[in-house]
């Protein structure tokens, strides 16, 4: 549990420096203070600890999840470095705001008492409400900031009144009783209240991750927000909500999967064909991003879905493969749509903002495209084994029409995916040679690296779970 | 349940039945529900959802006295907190809209959609 | 431990190729390119070659080399393992021989273009893709391959990519493996549950002990067969291979008639265990495969590019080879896939080397009378004109004829419509032959100053496939003709499996030597005369397809001919073919290419309609959460699951 | 013990609300009625200091206001973790003293930083 309180500290050591006169210091300092947490995540390793009074609980599934939310954050801060020549922005702040919200996601990843769930996916959601409205003059922003706020506050009411519930049947907010609770029969109070208090739960983790039918924000706060934390939010709010599904269905609810099974299949079924279907028609980049987001929560809940040993080192590596290869696709995208901007184009987050860039920058077009092929499961790339993984739990459990459905909605996406390649290398397009900072590229280039050795040797992140 | 904890929670707030409260909380938690859906003022959307939180803190007494067990007064001081937390970057975010639209109505706000 | 670093090296050194001309596109000088390109698959041949002598000596013993183990979560384990055996070694010997043969090729075909390393760099990467098909002990790393090869064929297609339909015919083809490929991947998924493991030596060991008929190897089967379709072009799947002519001849010439196109048949005949257990795949796959070979054939009666003729007689020989594996002849089917290799790999580079010299021109209608200026090009082509048509006693007689041998044994219409289409193949390639060599030239003067035969590296191959294509047959002379079948002999402990589960479907020769002899020559009699046909229209009476603006009427000179068994091929089998021919093309590309539209057409306006639910406006937002709440909380309470539940068997 | 509550027992309840409701609006009525009313046209205008009126009522407030209600907000909501931390003061002993010391320092870093970040001048 070192790196809640690292990044704690570290938050607020980072609100000071930002008094500082020079700013260049921040962007190195949040690097090395999240290297460090990630490296102290690890001291627990092996173990399996309760801490804090038997709030959380750390084992080595949460670490795993927190390492990979712990990398995304990494990867994220280190492409940020276009805050510090914007005057308006001010990095202090927003890199504070990402630390604070990842102590959120690692609370959420190991919660072993519901009320440490709701704390850590409202320090989550209400870094993510700033974060999402921080580019104040963008009109965009705002309104994306207020859409996700409204509605994301609306979804943490209902998931509260769940918690009450839940409370009110069990008697109790700590998973392991509730999983006595659930396995022991219904000793007391009324099922029904059980039933509804974990629909509504689930209902409020299920907006956050983003699944059909309550991912209408989505696609519009990932438009609306500043690419960067678009990036932030699809990749570590993702990963640390899956995480806390995990935990909850895994442990406390396997005795009653009859009851939510079939709640998620029907979830998983609406938010892939709905993911996928609708991102077939987007003209924009980043909304597309969007709803490939909703689409990767889909294929994700198909392991929830079929919950068993597998699934979590499937969610495990499913999230990795997913994290890394959005953060690069996103990456690319602010490279390019900031160099339009410099060149005093106007900012174009369409497909049309790609057209033949492979020609002068191979190597932007080769990050994307491999980040592409990752996303739409292509083989020997890390994603077609994270689909590979979570389909195969789904099989183990033999909900076949399930995985037709899973398989044909993947041939879809890859229309999408593939639109950007075809731009890339084969539309014409005027974009001129663009100047990538080193170490900006070092990230996107470490990152296909990733995307690429997963897909050819996925033992490695199973020899660390 | 221990029998200290029992003595702490004064047995006359056990005379209402626990189903009344459990009515009464939802049908508040359904009264904010119904305020989100039917308002357009940002504002009054987000005391709604207020409302919604405090029928919840409402049910959370409830059960928290009926079972003599303190954890859920906690977790309302919990929810109050965050609470908070969310009243202040809310009234940030609506603020920060009034400055650039001169409006709060949510009706306005559909740039971003398709 | 030396034959596990041979089996390593094979897929490695085009991988190096790979990555030596991807990395340093552009950088690498161009003289270095080709060599760089060719040294990966001829040094992999070379490895291939050793390993197949070891095996040799070693006494035909198959085995598995792991390399490493590749996944394992819970109960999923997945190794990282080559399988070797009769199978593997011989699909490793056409793919690197025949595939270094086209790289060398490609030096002198593509040299002058602009992105010749990059183009080196996609064949050895297609190459690579190819051998881990081929060579990998499970269907995971099958999967991968197939998937690379798709990818690979991708890129290749629309290698000249300034050309919209180019890219189209690109997008084509992917879309339709994807089709393929994800019946394979259920496929796989089934196997998975049915049997525990995706090892082909785990899988097969417990399918033998299945009866026969299995419910779930019937679906495993259809579903690999789905994916079979796709990537071998068999109704409905087939349309995008025309298409695929797009990509620059070596292309075509490698993926799209040699290696890849095969892939089906050789993921059939790996699977033989499965597929013997359920005959009713197998009689599926017959008709299907029959009506490809007939359809693709008629169609190439009528076409008039060079490449497309080839491409519809790719579709028809495949179906030929599954029509071979339908009726059990496993080795037959390979034997074609070896065969085919050969002249089909030589037809299509010596059609290439046609194009290069007319400048770019694919037209048959605008050539003629090459035979002059092309000698070499010509004299091999002839030969592989030879041995597609099945006349003796060239390669493609021997295996057409251990085809059709099977499938008389097993129904004789089957086998009369597969003469009937060995003879359509035999006139459609003569047609070719004669249209492009024979006659006088019919190019416009700038082509005709400009003819000259191709370069060394482009006949050097031409010359070694067209001497494959003539020897290739006596692989597996069949003891009719005095020979012993030693493919046969040499495959047979690959039916192991297959013969436990189902003997009768081995039962051997059953007919006598007179009989297979009667059949041969009816095949072969079939075959010359067609020929002959196609030499009295287009070399006698040196006729010339109308172009495409002429009234479909019969040109002047046709109906007025002298010759009364022209009138009466025109009448009796001309006209309809063509009706046919052209009914057919149409089915092909309105009725197929519809379905894909349609279907494409349907999700591009659900996703237009869906899109609109997203209006923007936060009320509507909320209340479509509100109501799905709501929705999902009545059905939950109101409605009795236990029933449903049972049904989806959960 | 566990009977259950007759209507008679909310009486007191009942009572207070008439009680509340019923002084908001005597006063509302008495004001009305107890001071003099002279109306004129004049009167009822916006009026500052003789000069037209000029623009929108609703003058934009210093966003100053905004910011220090916020931050009361905020800072106030925390005392209620200081309730039952002082009822159960004896029993948590040293270490609950040192934790609410370690609560109030990470507010007041909080407030440091407001303070810093200018928000409480008044200019």
């Amino acid at each position: 549990m070192l790196p809640i309180i690292l990044l704690s500290v570290f938050g607020i050591a980072l609100l000071f420096l930002g008094f500082a006169k020079s700013k260049a210091i921040l962007l190195p300092a949040t690097l090395l203070f999240i290297a460090i947490a990630f490296g102290a995540s690890f001291v627990d390793w092996g173990k399996n600890y309760m801490y804090f009074n038997d709030m959380l609980l750390s084992t080595n599934l949460s670490i795993a999840f927190t390492a990979i939310v712990l990398l995304s954050a990494f990867m994220v801060v280190s492409l940020s470095s276009s805050f510090l020549e914007d005057e308006s922005a001010q990095p202090a702040e927003y890199y504070a705001i990402m630390l604070f919200s990842l102590v959120g996601a690692i609370m959420m990843i190991s919660f072993e008492n519901l009320i440490m769930l709701f704390v850590g996916v409202e320090i989550l959601s209400v870094a993510m409400y700033v974060l999402t409205g921080s580019d104040k003059r963008n009109l965009r922003s705002n309104e994306a900031a207020l859409k996700y706020f409204l509605m994301g506050s609306f979804a943490t009411g209902i998931m509260l009144f769940g918690l009450a519930l839940l409370y009110g049947t069990s008697g109790s907010f700590v998973l392991s009783d509730l999983r006595s609770y659930v396995n022991g029969g219904v000793a007391y109070g009324s099922p029904l209240l059980l039933y509804m208090g974990l629909l509504l739960l689930l209902v409020g983790i299920l907006f956050k991750v983003s699944a059909a039918p309550f991912h209408f924000w989505t696609p519009d706060v990932y438009e609306g927000a500043p690419t960067l934390f678009t990036a932030f939010m699809s990749t570590v709010v993702k990963t640390a909500g899956f995480a806390a599904l995990l935990r909850l269905l895994s442990f406390s609810f396997t005795g009653i999967y009859s009851f939510w099974g079939v709640i998620l299949m029907a979830v998983t079924v609406i938010t892939l064909v709905v993911s996928n279907f609708t991102a077939v028609y987007q003209s924009s980049f980043k909304r597309m991003m969007a709803y490939s987001s909703i689409s990767h929560a889909g294929y994700l809940l198909i392991a929830l879905t079929a919950v068993g040993q597998q699934s979590k080192q499937a969610l495990v590596f499913y999230s990795l493969a997913y994290s890394v290869a959005t953060i690069a696709a996103f990456g690319v995208l602010l490279v390019v749509s900031r160099h339009q901007s410099g060149e005093g184009k106007p900012t174009d987050e369409s497909y049309d903002a790609f057209n033949g860039l492979a020609r002068q920058n191979p190597l932007l077009g080769f990050i994307m495209t491999v980040a592409m092929l990752s996303l739409a499961g292509i083989p020997l790339t890390a994603g077609f084994w994270g689909k590979f993984m979570v389909f195969t739990t789904a099989a183990n459990r033999g909900i076949f029409w399930l995985l037709v459905v899973a398989v044909l909605m993947s041939a879809v996406s890859i229309y999408y995916y593939f639109r950007v390649i075809i731009a890339m290398y084969l539309r014409d397009g005027q974009t001129t040679a663009i100047r990538v900072a080193p170490f900006y590229r070092y990230v996107l280039i470490a990152a296909t690296i990733l995307t690429i050795v997963l897909g050819i040797l996925p033992n490695l992140v199973r020899s660390l779970v | 349940m221990q029998p200290t904890q029992q003595v702490l929670i004064p047995e006359v707030i056990q005379q209402i039945p626990l189903n009344y409260y459990l009515i009464f909380s939802t049908a508040l938690f359904v009264i904010g529900i119904i305020g989100v859906l039917t308002r357009r003022n940002a504002i009054i959307i987000f005391m709604s959802i207020e409302l919604m939180l405090n029928a919840v803190n409402m049910l959370l007494i409830a059960f928290s006295s009926y079972k003599s067990d303190p954890t859920g007064q906690v977790f309302v001081f919990f929810i109050m907190a965050v609470a908070a937390a969310e009243v202040a970057v809310g009234l940030a975010i609506i603020v920060m809209i009034y400055r650039n639209t001169r409006s709060i109505d949510i009706g306005a706000l559909n740039k971003l959609k398709w | 431990m030396q034959a596990e670093l041979l089996c390593i090296l094979i897929p490695l050194l085009p991988l190096l190729g790979f990555v030596a001309n991807g990395l340093g596109f552009r950088r690498v000088p161009a003289s270095l390119v080709g060599p760089l390109a060719v040294a990966g698959p001829v040094l992999s041949f070379l490895a291939v070659l050793s390993l197949f002598s070891n095996f040799r000596a070693g006494g035909n013993q198959p085995f598995k080399a792991l390399l490493f183990d590749w996944i394992s979560v819970a109960d999923l384990h997945i190794n990282f393992s080559f399988q070797i055996d009769q199978l593997s070694l011989i699909m490793l010997l056409v793919v690197t021989g025949v595939g270094s043969l086209i790289h060398l090729y490609s030096i002198g075909y593509m040299k002058h273009d602009e992105g010749y390393g990059k183009f080196m760099a996609f064949l050895n990467l297609f190459l690579f893709f190819m051998l881990l098909l081929v060579m990998g002990s499970n269907y995971v790393i099958m999967f991968i391959g197939w998937e690379g090869v798709g990818l690979c064929s991708y890129l290749l297609i629309g290698f000249w990519n300034t050309n919209t339909s180019y890219n189209n015919a690109a997008r084509k083809a992917f879309v339709m493996n994807r089709i393929g490929d994800l019946g394979f991947l259920l496929g796989i998924f089934l196997i998975f549950t049915t049997f525990g493991s995706v090892e082909y030596s785990d899988v097969f060991a417990s399918a033998t002990g299945m009866t026969i008929g299995d419910k779930t190897v019937l679906a495993i089967t259809l579903l690999l067969f789905v994916g079979a379709m796709g990537k071998s072009a068999q109704i409905p799947l087939y349309t995008w291979l025309p298409d695929a002519m797009a990509g620059p001849t070596p292309v075509s010439a490698l993926i799209h008639a040699a290696t890849m196109v095969t892939a089906g048949i050789y993921m059939v005949v790996r699977s033989n265990v499965l597929y013997t257990l359920s005959p009713l795949t197998l009689e599926i796959m017959g008709g299907i495969a029959m009506a490809t070979a007939l359809l693709a054939a008629s169609i190439g009666l009528l076409q008039n590019d060079i490449k497309k003729v080839l491409a519809y007689s790719t579709v028809s020989q495949l179906g030929y080879m599954f029509l071979g594996l339908s009726v059990a002849a496993y080795t037959g089917g390979m034997f074609h896939v070896l065969t085919h290799a050969f002249f089909k790999a030589l037809l299509f580079l010596g059609a290439g080397s046609v194009i290069h010299a007319m400048s770019d021109e694919q037209d048959i209608r605008n050539m003629g009378g090459l035979r002059k200026y092309l000698p070499i090009t010509f004299w091999t082509f002839l030969i592989g004109t030879i041995a597609i048509s099945g006349i003796p006693p060239f390669a493609g007689f021997f295996s057409k004829d251990e085809i059709l041998a099977h499938v008389w044994e097993h129904n004789k219409v089957l086998w009369a419509l597969g003469v009937l289409g060995s003879a359509m193949t035999s006139f459609y390639m003569f047609r070719l032959l004669f249209l492009t060599f024979f006659g006088e030239f019919r190019g416009t003067a700038e082509q005709k100053h400009h003819l000259h035969e191709s370069p060394l590296t482009m006949t050097l191959p031409l010359m070694v496939l067209a001497v494959l294509s003539v020897v290739g047959g006596l692989l597996n002379v069949p003891h009719a003709l005095g020979g012993h079948s030693a493919l046969a002999e040499f495959m047979a402990p690959l039916y192991a499996g297959s013969q436990q589960v189902n003997p009768a479907a081995f039962g051997g020769h059953t007919m006598g030597a007179s009989e297979e002899l009667m059949l041969m020559g009816i095949s072969a009699g079939v075959a010359l005369l067609s020929a002959i046909v196609a030499y009295v229209m287009y070399v006698r009476n040196a006729a010339v397809p109308a172009p495409d603006s002429a009234e479909r009427s019969l040109p002047a000179k046709v109906v007025y001919n002298k010759y009364y068994i022209d009138e009466f091929y025109e009448v009796l089998i001309v006209r309809p073919v063509r009706a046919l021919g052209d009914g057919l093309y149409s089915v092909g590309e309105f009725v197929v290419d519809g379905v894909v539209g349609a279907v494409a057409w349907l999700v591009r306006t659900v996703s237009g309609q869906l899109r609109l639910v997203q209006n923007g406006s936060i009320g509507s937002y909320v209340f479509a959460m509100v109501l799905s709440l709501a929705l999902i909380i009545a059905l939950r309470f109101f409605i009795n699951w236990t029933s449903v539940l049972g049904y989806l068997n959960i | 013990m566990n009977a259950a509550y007759v209507p008679s027992d909310y009486l007191p309840v009942f009572i207070q609300l008439i009680l509340a409701l019923g002084f908001i609006v005597t006063t509302m009525i008495v004001t009305h009625m107890v001071g003099p009313k002279r109306n004129s046209q004049k009167k009822d205008d916006p009026f500052e200091c003789g000069i037209p009126v000029v623009g929108d009522a609703r003058t934009p407030i210093s966003i100053k206001y905004f910011l220090i209600a916020i931050l009361f907000v905020l800072f106030d909501v925390e005392v209620i973790f200081m309730y039952p931390w002082a009822v159960n003061f004896k029993q948590l002993g040293v270490t609950g003293f040192l934790e609410m010391i370690l609560f109030m320092g990470l507010l007041l870093s909080g407030f440091y930083y407001v303070i810093r970040k200018g928000v409480l001048k008044w200019e």
